[in-house]
């Protein structure tokens, strides 16, 4: 298997083999002595070098996070051989920003409409979650072009609000 | 003794209180709203009852319905815990009218100290040292003269606040007016009273507090200090005993202070005051708690003690087991309060399934949770998950002994605010003590908290990272986040998608 | 300070140093069998070797494998935690050599010690107080003559034992000939040595220990006393400090004899006096364990102190940080040593897989665990699981913190000991502290355990077992229970077949 | 969902019907108003009449254990649809009492030979397992009919070692 994980800002590419004792790893083509163990779900115990690591992955809605020891990185794994996550991937990179909700909750206020000409980090919409209201703010200097939501509204992690063009 | 206590409360001071009364004999009843079903007070209680939906003010809140509880199960006292009811008089009366003990001081005193310009009033009849500045409500144009007497900056406070709602801080006459009006309507929103006052503000601030405790016999003790100058927004984020600052002779001085407003406001069971302390180490009263403090595990560790079996012991007219010269302080104890709230995002709350949960333990640990792996923090309270305790010899190896456990310490699922505290407690200000209520809000303005918080240039480590992404990806396991409940493969695809198109967009920066 | 440090050991007390390691920013380096490559010292290192296959003499007790393994590590020194080598010269001696500081004391101290023999020579001529006995190795012509003149009962014990192995309690003169050659052969097989000696028999002693701490520049402390009666076999099952029938005047004797007993061995860094106390509280010398011991934590509650982390500063040449009269003992704490094994079936050893973990916590309670959920405990090591320990003000509180903690902690996969703790933890008895080394072994002969452990005529309590089975059975989620990872459907069929002709055959009563 | 279990020395017959709020469940025909939610793996909350029980599932290689607060009970449930459940009931009821390896370990010693005549309660084999030795006694006085290890050997839990006769 071959995989694409961006990690720290860089593209790194991951081959990973099946092998009677275990996983055969290149990293970037260079071939790593590793031995994996999974302890518990989310959980692996990697010995490289006779360095002991403990790694959590550490997901929610939005995203993946690896943590090594104390020290945590955000991860995107993509599989080049899936032709739907390059499109999305692509498609991602371009277009008009949305706005999207970055937990569930619910949308007490919107700050501006339709058409209107927004700053960028200038607040758009309030939302309310666990007794806390929260600004969410435009990604971009440009105009409001969507509103996917009214003010009451309950919304999901990751759930596109609006977009700014 | 009481035979059975009624909690009304949820989350970890609920199992808090469950364990106290479990450890004395005492039957314990729990009540619970709709999306509280499976919480673990619930399970932990020996009766557990519904009263009403998710919103607070339908459950929790309903003074009438936890009373009916309390009348068809037959308990003889109620613990209030913290939040909620546990500062409301008209509920501590009402259970007084219904024949059950509320557990904690008279509905007199909680009146008295509930309003800040009575308590003000009341405090400094008692000759307790004060920060210049108003002791009753004000109108905008008495506010605007007084201000310009005791000078900027000065401080605008909610009369019935508490917890920051309805605070403003006020550096020139120009800005004073929008203030004093925005903390009104805050204050109203929040608290039901658009009454504010002022006060003197004084600049980097510590806050220390004290605990006191009164037994209804007119016998009434202090157990030393606590530091809680750590906050974000107001909130207490950490909290230790005793403050680096305070020497024995300090302690001995805000202690007789403590001691003296409890008194002349005819205070019983658990409460602390909490004082300003300026740079100069002079004390002000700040306001007093008049119920058991979410940060009493510190003393609790430095004094050997144990508050609820205290609290208990008193509120069934039980003496205080012990005096004054009996109370001495060993160690040092800091308290990390555990939250769902995501500190690179700008503290947005991050309820949802905990998916995995791997708690610390070993020598001088103590956890305080109301979670469990499986979970799901609803989104209706307040999303504290635990609080992590950690106790030994002295302040540096409680930090030690802290950072290590928070480094055993993982939350899967959901985020939460783990990281942030090992940022604090690496810092070279937390380390040599030298804080102030302003130390967590300054270094969260700093430099960027992202890329603090991720690490970029521990190439070992990234390239682990990197590996350890793929290995995840290839034997993931059927996760279930949410709700939803996709398969692992299918939400590693749509979350990095998401993940990407967010990164993109520049949310995550927000 | 040392900068990398090499643990040889595994399960709770391999974590328990790691932990301490960590807290003072020492690197450490563990050391795996091939069964424990999954095992949690493993994973909380910062580096891991593997030192061979799961027997001990061929990983654990490898003293060529370990020393290499320190050398390419670069460990500067090794703690051997206890057990394994931990009471092994040579090993200590090997350390020397290879020029790794091994972290405890000299191997002469150990050696001395090591030979009950020889330590009871050196002791009784530094005047510390003995039972009467031979203070070296015997025919058993020369014990028979020994014994008529003590008077039985007497002891037999092994030379070079420990642990109960080699030892053999004689009432009368004609068994006397039988239990001295199998106490001889038990003594080779075990140890290598079939040397054993004799002691006046004391009926119904407590078994009361002194914790001794010496720095390396002439500094010996003692940390109070530790009851450790309740033994199966003599074993220790439970263990609390302070000992309810010691009090400041015999602590002092105890601690003073304690204190020249070390001093006159040349010891160095933790070691543990152990005594046998009769019934008249007098306190006879039984043997020194040159090592931190199991039931430390006890300890460290009362004491505030940190045994490891003084353990470390102590080999690395610091010298004690405080003085004997700084030591202050406060509060209760005891401490259960929860083991997979089996105590409603002879206390068989139960490995095998945990399938469900909930591990207790809160106020006043310590685990240190060595296991996870999902582990598979392996056959080959003593089958400790985990120390649960409870701190409380005082002995009644902290018994009832205990039960408590009990209630809360549920092993699932495989048996463990912890319906047992319940049974003794209300046993009027060990309640009023009226405990002695034969308390358990008489708990145990008594009514038959299983009839006690399993509820018969709590008919609520049966009615919702019968159904709760009947909603486990109809929710079954798949459970891998063992290396056959059988569904839980199949596996319940199968499971329940087995029982029912298990118990059709008499095999669960043995 | 019908079923028998046995429970404190008693059988009880517990049914259970899926309802849109949770389970209908009757025991010995009796209705119960029970109130039952899943927390964890093997751990059930029930409350019935307000109140609370928290139920686990303590499952070994042997047995299923139901422990209820502190109570701990021995289940064995046996759905009565299940044919093949019964007939290994009936089997298990009858025929030479067999001796059975009460967890894994390692047979270090065999005390009897086939044909042997011994009493109930007389060793017959040691496993062990754990550096510790256990004896396995023989459940009835008869006739060692069959030895089914051998010293050295590996067992599992569970597994036949001897049969008595």
């Amino acid at each position: 298997m071959i995989y694409e994980v961006t990690v720290a800002a860089k593209v790194r590419k991951v081959e990973l083999t099946r092998s009677e004792s275990g996983w055969l790893c290149k990293l970037d083509g260079r071939e790593l002595p590793l031995d994996v163990v999974t302890t518990r779900i989310g959980v692996l115990s990697l010995l490289l070098d006779g360095k002991s690591y403990e790694i959590k992955q550490e997901r929610t809605a939005g995203e993946t996070n690896i943590v090594v020891g104390n020290h945590r990185f955000n991860a995107v794994v993509r599989d080049p051989r899936s032709l739907r996550s390059r499109r999305e991937s692509e498609a991602g990179a371009q277009g008009p920003r949305k706005i999207t909700a970055p937990m569930p909750g619910k949308v007490v206020r919107i700050l501006a409409a339709v058409g209107d000409a927004v700053e960028a980090g200038q607040p758009v919409l309030v939302i309310e979650a666990m007794k806390m209201q929260n600004e969410l703010k435009s990604p971009k200097k440009g105009v409001l072009k969507k509103l996917n939501v009214t003010p009451g509204a309950a919304v999901e992690a990751g759930q596109a609000l609006a977009e700014v063009e | 003794m009481f035979q059975k206590v009624l909690i009304a409360n949820r989350g970890e001071i609920a199992v808090r209180v469950i364990r106290a009364c479990r450890e004395m004999g005492i039957s314990t009843v729990a009540v619970f709203s709709d999306v509280d079903r499976a919480a673990l007070h619930v399970s932990m209680a020996d009766e557990a009852y519904l009263i009403g939906p998710a919103p607070a003010r339908e459950s929790y809140l309903n003074i009438q319905k936890i009373l009916e509880v309390a009348r068809r199960s037959e308990a003889q006292a109620i613990h209030p815990g913290y939040g909620f009811l546990s500062e409301n008089a008209n509920f501590a009366r009402a259970c007084g009218e219904a024949g059950v003990k509320f557990i904690g001081p008279p509905p007199s005193a909680m009146e008295l100290m509930g309003s800040k310009t009575r308590a003000r009033q009341a405090m400094q009849a008692a000759g307790v040292p004060f920060v210049p500045g108003s002791s009753r409500g004000l109108s905008l144009q008495e506010a605007e003269a007084l201000a310009a007497e005791i000078r900027f900056p000065v401080m605008i406070k909610a009369a019935a606040g508490g917890g920051g709602k309805g605070m403003r801080l006020v550096r020139s006459a120009t800005e004073f007016k929008s203030s004093f009006e925005a903390a009104q309507s805050e204050a109203l929103r929040s608290f039901g009273d658009a009454e504010v006052y002022l006060e003197k503000y004084i600049e980097n601030p510590r806050h220390i507090e004290i605990q006191v405790l009164a037994d209804e016999h007119g016998n009434t003790v202090f157990l030393g200090e606590r530091e809680c100058s750590v906050q974000r927004r107001h909130q207490k984020v950490i909290e230790e005993a005793p403050s680096a600052i305070v020497d024995e002779e300090m302690r001995r001085k805000m202690g007789a202070v403590a001691v003296q407003a409890a008194s002349s406001a005819g205070y019983t069971n658990a409460g602390t005051i909490e004082f300003l302390v300026d740079q100069q180490r002079n004390f002000y009263f700040l306001e007093m708690n008049t119920r058991l403090q979410v940060e009493h595990p510190v003393t609790e560790f430095v004094t050997g003690l144990d508050l609820v079996h205290l609290q208990l012991k008193i509120a069934s007219g039980e003496k205080l087991p012990f005096d004054q010269k009996d109370i001495a302080l060993r160690g040092h104890a800091i308290e990390c309060r555990i939250y769902a709230e995501d500190p690179e995002n700008n503290f947005f709350p991050s309820p949802g399934k905990i998916t995995s949960l791997i708690r610390p333990s070993g020598p001088g640990i103590r956890e305080d949770s109301g979670v469990y792996e499986g979970w799901t923090v609803p989104l209706d309270y307040d999303p504290m998950l635990s609080k992590l305790i950690a106790f030994a010899p002295d302040r540096a190896a409680a930090i030690a002994r802290m950072r290590r456990a928070l480094d055993e310490y993982f939350v899967g699922g959901i985020k939460s605010n783990l990281p942030l505290f090992r940022r604090i407690l690496e810092h070279p200000d937390f380390i040599s003590a030298k804080i102030d209520t302003g130390f967590l809000d300054r270094l969260l303005s700093g430099e960027s908290h992202l890329s603090q918080a991720f690490s970029q240039n521990k190439d070992g480590f990234s390239d682990i990272a990197a590996i350890s992404a793929a290995l995840f990806a290839a034997t993931a396991a059927p996760i279930s986040n949410g709700p939803n409940g996709n398969s692992s493969a299918a939400q590693g695809k749509t979350g990095s998608a998401w993940k990407r198109a967010a990164r993109d967009e520049g949310v995550a920066g927000q």
